[in-house]
């Protein structure tokens, strides 16, 4: 009894950003008719896939109490040289994919090791790697987009003309995303090197090697939020994802993390990409005007994340 | 909430008769865009059509997300200004399979069809700057150009046009290419740096009016005289600039009627009219001669 | 004089009643020690006297008005001054600008560093610590940084000081140089709340006792009651033996330091730890005894020197290879370095077996959280569930909480860097019977401890370090208080090896 | 004699940032014989006015704990309130210029308001403003340049031909910076709060006051920046310093504040900003290709923040 009433206490607690979406929903239901149709329901999910998925990936590293801002370039790297690799030396398309995902990891693991060896703030460290990242996506490409090959194209299609590919890919990612924080002992080493480095440290956790595979997983989560993108669109940019850092960031945050460390979910992660992109789709549904839009996703953004808070003060 | 003063909103009565459209502008942080809208917006209003514009924010993903917020709305038709002309194909896609017809404005569409595009070639519109300039300068000197942001669609075109257009004149040397990222402010900085290392040029080609105002003030009294300028957009600033000589010209290409001839077939497609495969509204160089032809708003 | 009271305290945090309806009465010129099992509400009462907490119910009074403290500041204006458990120090500031927090000198409305200065020299000599007022704070070991809690809180010139547990982790030379502050200021009229689990001091500085369990007041003594009863009232029964040493034959040496040295802070350091041994390592602070802990266990370099555990000779810092060997550290910092205040109960119990516990790097979850509950059932740590945040436990049990981390591990060769720190008289025993329990298995323990009785009480060898140098080794037998003092202040005049 | 090695050694320490300026400076001198003349230094100097002035307000706020996502949009605000208010309802430029800073100060308030009692981390906080900034500079603007009062624009001419005032703005803001963190109660509780939020809070500092003070600050910050940017080119944009929030922060941590508080310092960030504007000054001298300069940038970045981190750890 006593356990259950925790839990269910908890489970709310921690999904506090849940009541935001729910209130979103609710409020744009009643505003436009069109919001609660499937294929609009579906599309708002194809439109929070690479925000997710940059956002997934982000979480771990905001959990070690870290920040990733290259992830939006990393994508978009990563994209350039799948299709490069594809169509320039003309590798099959398996092999080019996982070039690019090595490509996605690699600029992770070079984030880690000069914040786990050179003790640069992640912060400037990952501001250095989203100037790299975009630099060699454009001058891979020379600046012009390439076609992505079709094979990889078909992740941006919907199977049996219904179910977006892009949203299942979300819903894989973040899956191993929870298993990964809550299951593995990378995921609890996350939570404790964010909690308190020190302590984990002298518990036996090797930090440095722990960021790595921390980095090493956003990268390859940017990588794959890429070629998602990349394939909706049916072609690599050079310039594609530049300043979903701060979008992955926000959703991370609206979903109960903290930047800090120590604490964040991916089911809090994922309702928090719903949340922002629930809020463009609403936007765009009811006509707000360019303008006013920043205004109001402003707004709604703090709104959100105030019922979170002020939800948390009244409980405790 | 639409009577915001972007008034994104315009319902009108007779004519389109209450025809929705939706518009997907690439970026309203530019005002080479910002009339483009108007532009459109104003047809609307004539033609009693309902537009709703979105910006995309120089986002093609977001701008595909757009289209099928469209779609979602039972838009009759849609207006694209993509983003980059290949990553538009998917949207443009995503309004087909809603059988909604789409209208291109200002880029086209690759890889897909289209009802229309309506455009001004940003590549012609570079290598007519590229004449511009080598007229204003005698056919010889040394010139810099302030690009776009890297890896934009109007970037590359624009650059290209103006490089295929100088190489006809020998002894006009590009002596430096420097992003100034579309903005006044870095237009303003990176001049003035290349001042520094290049303090013999006469000639500034700048891929936008906004990077060309900026090098306008960091030349001073110099620009328009001793160095020739020639922006691209023909924005309202840009034309008083160009009126008052320190800007010598600037490729203009009529975004507000690109806006309004694009509603106007988006009215006609949406009433399943026949409507020609491609409309190019003609660009122009506006010049102290003939600036006053052009509206400044 | 009656100068403060409080009636019928009451507050409540989710899943607990921390105190039911408490009352205080605190004289002018008097020393009031508070005392209670570990979570009894002693911090939690003392809190609502500073402004860090608001009761749910009650009221406080000063000077027979009623008062309402709704923050730190309020209380301050009220000449109430307090010293919490945990440091409340702002780590990259210098040890002067802390001594100043929130209310520096100013001059024409800036801050008048030099007297901030000079003021900091003042109150540093007036606890008799040697530190430059330029240090920051995070530079000094625990007990120097107690040191200037206790300076802070004497420099608001207070009409109550309130000190939460002040000696937890100071050694005899520094409680006596408080205790003689300490009588000062009651000769000087200031009403003085006093909490501690060491028995021995109530006597030594206490005029009055309010003892406290499960949050109710269960009883006011005079001081000089005798420690047997205050152990009664306290705990509910008594304790017949405070230190229940079984000792074995030694044997095997499973710990071999020889030679080590760290340029400036300690050097040519050698002994050995046997399994079945509980070696006490006692000396003054300072003197380094954390810092040859840390070296040994690999979470610092050293310069020269080995370590052997268990025959092997894990690199130099580098903890997981000491891990490996055999060897684990209870460091005395237990928010900075023990603890990760931010998760639950079970979360940290399981910290160090984690690695073991993982297969295919998946984590055995269900496993880790029966054996965390085992040992919180075997340290009766207080709480509402191992889902309790750390955070929120109070300041005995969170210690608790680092050394049941440690006996989940089942480490060959244990350091305990004030294991007992914080810890009330009753939980002391079964810690002590904990670790005749690891030494009876054959585990060894190398035993840190500022509390020379529970040093001589525990411990089969005595090493006795100061100023970065062991200066010598009692058996348990030839041991005494004074001895130890001996050998610890005798190279105090010497040369400092650094 | 030792007080002296004390200071010595700390004023290095703590401008471990000055060493990579002055290997980035004496590079480009070596690389380009145009980097080192007074114009071209003068001229960097103008072009770190926007960022440093940015960048100082910032400093309170990441002391703090904090963060501000917000300054740049503030400042394009704050700018076209100003050029507005003087060319439509027609308020002389003074009252202009008055009105413009309280509504960056305001934006500041409302930061801080949300962040002290509406409990939202600043992360959101100021990403919410970030967003409403810049709707409302767009909104009123209707996303179309208004020109700057003539009085006021003369903030971006040059004295007596040669001193620029951009310069001279920045280095008073920089001076009024360092003495409101070194020798202001407000200054030093900013450190206090950041160190130790509890301790400052039981030390009787009134930590909601103190922060809505330094939000305030940052948000007044803003507004100068943003009205010398407007008057460098005599005109206000809506668009104004879009991403400048990034390199401010940039610039705050390479000057060796640290992100989690309680550290930083003001001649740190002038220095930070400066590596910054340095550096996309050379690279426009030197004519690095568009592609390649991001990537460079990033290098630099990363390269200027390592030298200090490696001389902190041979030092101690
Ligand atoms: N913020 C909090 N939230 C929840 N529970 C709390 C909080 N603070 C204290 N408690 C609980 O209140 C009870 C009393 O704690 P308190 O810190 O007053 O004990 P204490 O007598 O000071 O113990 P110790 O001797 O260990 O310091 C404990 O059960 C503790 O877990
Ligand atoms: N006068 C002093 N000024 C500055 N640092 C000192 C001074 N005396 C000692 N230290 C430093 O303090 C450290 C000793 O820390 P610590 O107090 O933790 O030692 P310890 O022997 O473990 O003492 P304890 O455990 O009793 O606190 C050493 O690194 C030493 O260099
Ligand atoms: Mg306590
Ligand atoms: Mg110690």
């Amino acid at each position: 009894m006593v356990g259950n009433v925790f839990l269910r206490r908890s489970w709310l607690a921690e999904n506090g950003a849940l009541v935001a979406l729910v209130v979103l929903v609710v409020a744009l239901s009643l505003l436009s008719s069109d919001f609660l149709s499937v294929t609009n329901l579906l599309n708002v999910g194809v439109q929070a896939a690479v925000t997710a998925i940059l956002a997934f990936g982000g979480t771990f590293v905001i959990v070690t109490g870290g920040i990733d801002l290259s992830v939006g370039s990393v994508a978009a790297l990563s994209a350039i040289v799948l299709a490069w690799t594809a169509a320039v030396p003309g590798l099959p398309w398996p092999l080019a994919t996982v070039v690019s995902l090595v490509v996605g990891v690699v600029c992770g693991l070079v984030n880690a090791a000069l914040i786990a060896y050179g003790k640069l703030p992640p912060f400037i460290a990952t501001l250095a790697m989203l100037g790299i990242a975009r630099g060699l996506a454009l001058v891979i490409s020379q600046g012009s987009p390439i076609p992505m090959p079709d094979a990889v194209s078909h992740l941006g299609d919907t199977i049996g003309g219904y179910l977006p590919v892009p949203v299942l890919v979300m819903l894989v990612m973040g899956a191993l995303a929870a298993v990964i924080l809550n299951r593995t002992y990378v995921g609890r080493a996350m939570y404790a090197i964010g909690g308190n480095e020190e302590a984990a440290r002298l518990s036996g956790i090797k930090v440095s090697r722990q960021k790595l595979i921390t980095y090493a997983l956003s990268g390859g989560f940017a990588a794959v939020a890429g070629i998602v993108l990349a394939s909706r669109l049916a072609s690599a940019q050079p310039q594609a994802a530049a300043g979903y850092e701060l979008d992955a960031i926000a959703a991370v945050v609206i979903g109960g993390a903290s930047l800090s460390g120590g604490k964040g979910r991916a089911l809090g992660t994922f309702v928090g990409a719903l949340i922002l992109a629930v809020l463009r789709n609403g936007l765009n549904l009811l006509s707000v005007s360019a303008f006013w839009q920043q205004v109001v996703i402003g707004v709604v953004i703090a709104l959100a994340v105030l019922v979170d808070t002020l939800r948390r003060r009244g409980m405790s | 909430g639409s009577a915001g003063p972007s008034g994104s909103n315009t319902s009108g009565s007779p004519g389109g008769a209450n025809i929705k459209i939706g518009m997907s502008v690439s970026t309203l942080n530019n005002p080479y865009f910002v009339q483009l809208r108007d532009g459109a917006q104003a047809e609307a209003q004539k033609a009693g059509a309902t537009l709703t514009v979105t910006d995309a924010q120089n986002d093609a993903s977001q701008q595909v997300n757009q289209v099928q917020n469209f779609a979602s709305q039972a838009m009759k038709a849609i207006i694209l200004n993509p983003v980059d002309s290949d990553a538009a194909a998917p949207a443009a896609k995503a309004a087909e399979r809603a059988n909604i017809p789409v209208i291109a404005a200002d880029r086209g569409v690759n890889g897909a069809e289209v009802a229309q595009t309506v455009a001004s070639d940003n590549v012609t519109g570079g290598k007519l700057a590229a004449q511009e300039l080598a007229e204003l300068l005698g056919h010889k000197g040394q010139v810099v150009v302030l690009q776009g942001v890297a890896g934009t669609s109007a970037a590359r075109d624009r650059g290209q046009g103006f490089t295929e257009g100088i190489k006809a004149f020998p002894n006009i040397k590009v002596v430096a290419q420097q992003p100034a990222d579309f903005d006044r402010t870095k237009g303003l900085d990176v001049m003035t740096n290349l001042l520094q290392s290049n303090p013999g040029i006469n000639g500034v080609f700048a891929e936008n009016d906004e990077m060309a105002l900026g090098a306008i003030k960091a030349l001073g009294a110099k620009a328009g005289k001793e160095v020739k300028v020639v922006g691209f957009d023909g924005t309202p600033d840009g034309l008083k600039a160009v009126k008052a000589g320190t800007m010598n010209a600037s490729v203009a290409q009529q975004p507000a009627l690109l806006g309004q001839q694009a509603v106007a077939a988006a009215i006609k497609a949406a009433k399943g009219e026949q409507i020609e495969k491609t409309v190019a509204v003609p660009v122009k160089v506006a010049t102290t001669e003939n600036v006053d032809e052009f509206k400044i708003s | 004089m009656e100068l403060l009271r409080a009636e019928g305290l009451r507050k409540r945090f989710p899943g607990v009643l921390a105190l039911d309806g408490v009352d205080l009465t605190v004289r002018a010129g008097e020393v009031h020690v508070l005392l209670g099992e570990n979570g009894a509400g002693k911090s939690t009462l003392i809190k609502m006297l500073s402004g860090a907490y608001h009761p749910d119910e009650g009221r406080v009074l000063l000077d027979g008005r009623a008062v309402h403290i709704r923050t730190a500041g309020d209380a301050q204006r009220l000449g109430i001054a307090t010293i919490y458990q945990e440091f409340n120090l702002v780590p990259e500031l210098s040890v002067a600008e802390n001594l100043s927090l929130g209310r520096p000198p100013r001059r024409f409305g800036f801050v008048d560093t030099k007297r901030m200065h000079e003021r900091a020299v003042e109150l540093l000599a007036r606890v008799g610590v040697d530190v430059d007022p330029r240090t920051p704070v995070a530079r000094l070991g625990i007990a120097r940084m107690q040191m200037v809690e206790i300076a802070k809180a004497l420099a608001l010139d207070a009409r109550v000081l309130i000190m939460d547990e002040p000696t937890a982790v100071l050694t005899t030379g520094e409680v006596e140089k408080l205790f003689s502050i300490v009588r000062r200021l009651r000769e000087e009229g200031v009403a003085i709340v006093f909490i501690t689990h060491h028995l021995e001091e109530i006597a030594a500085i206490g005029d009055r006792v309010t003892v406290l369990r499960d949050g109710r007041s269960v009883g006011e003594v005079p001081a000089d009651t005798p420690q047997d009863e205050l152990v009664r009232l306290m705990v509910g029964r008594p304790i017949d033996q405070q230190f229940p040493r079984e000792r074995g034959q030694a044997g095997e040496p499973l710990l071999k330091v020889t030679g080590l040295g760290r340029k400036g802070v300690f050097e040519d350091v050698s002994f050995e730890v046997r399994a079945g041994e509980v070696v006490g390592l006692a000396g003054l602070v300072g003197a380094g005894r954390t810092e040859v802990a840390r070296a040994v266990f690999g979470a610092d370099r050293y310069d020269t020197g080995e370590v052997t555990v268990r025959g092997r000779r894990p690199a130099r810092g580098d903890v997981v290879a000491a891990m490996e060997a055999g060897l684990g550290l209870v460091p005395e910092d237990r928010k900075g370095q023990g603890l990760v205040l931010g998760a639950d109960i079970g979360e940290n119990l399981g910290l160090v077996t984690m690695r073991g516990a993982t297969r295919a790097g998946f984590v055995d979850r269900s496993g880790q959280r029966r054996a965390a509950a085992e040992v919180a059932e075997q340290l009766g740590i207080r709480m509402t569930g191992l889902a309790q945040e750390v955070r929120t436990l109070s300041g005995g049990n969170q210690q608790k909480v680092v050394i049941g981390k440690w006996l989940e591990a089942d480490a060959g060769v244990l350091i305990l860097d004030e294991p007992t720190r914080g810890i009330d008289v009753g939980a002391k025993v079964e810690i002590y019977q904990l670790i005749n329990q690891l030494t009876a298995s054959g585990h060894a323990v190398l035993m840190i401890s500022s509390d020379l009785p529970e040093v001589l009480g525990m411990s089969d060898r005595i090493l006795v370090m100061a100023r970065g140098r062991l200066v010598g080794e009692l058996s348990a037998a030839e041991a005494t208080q004074d001895g130890v003092m001996a050998l610890a202040v005798a190279e105090v005049a010497g040369p400092r090896g650094r």
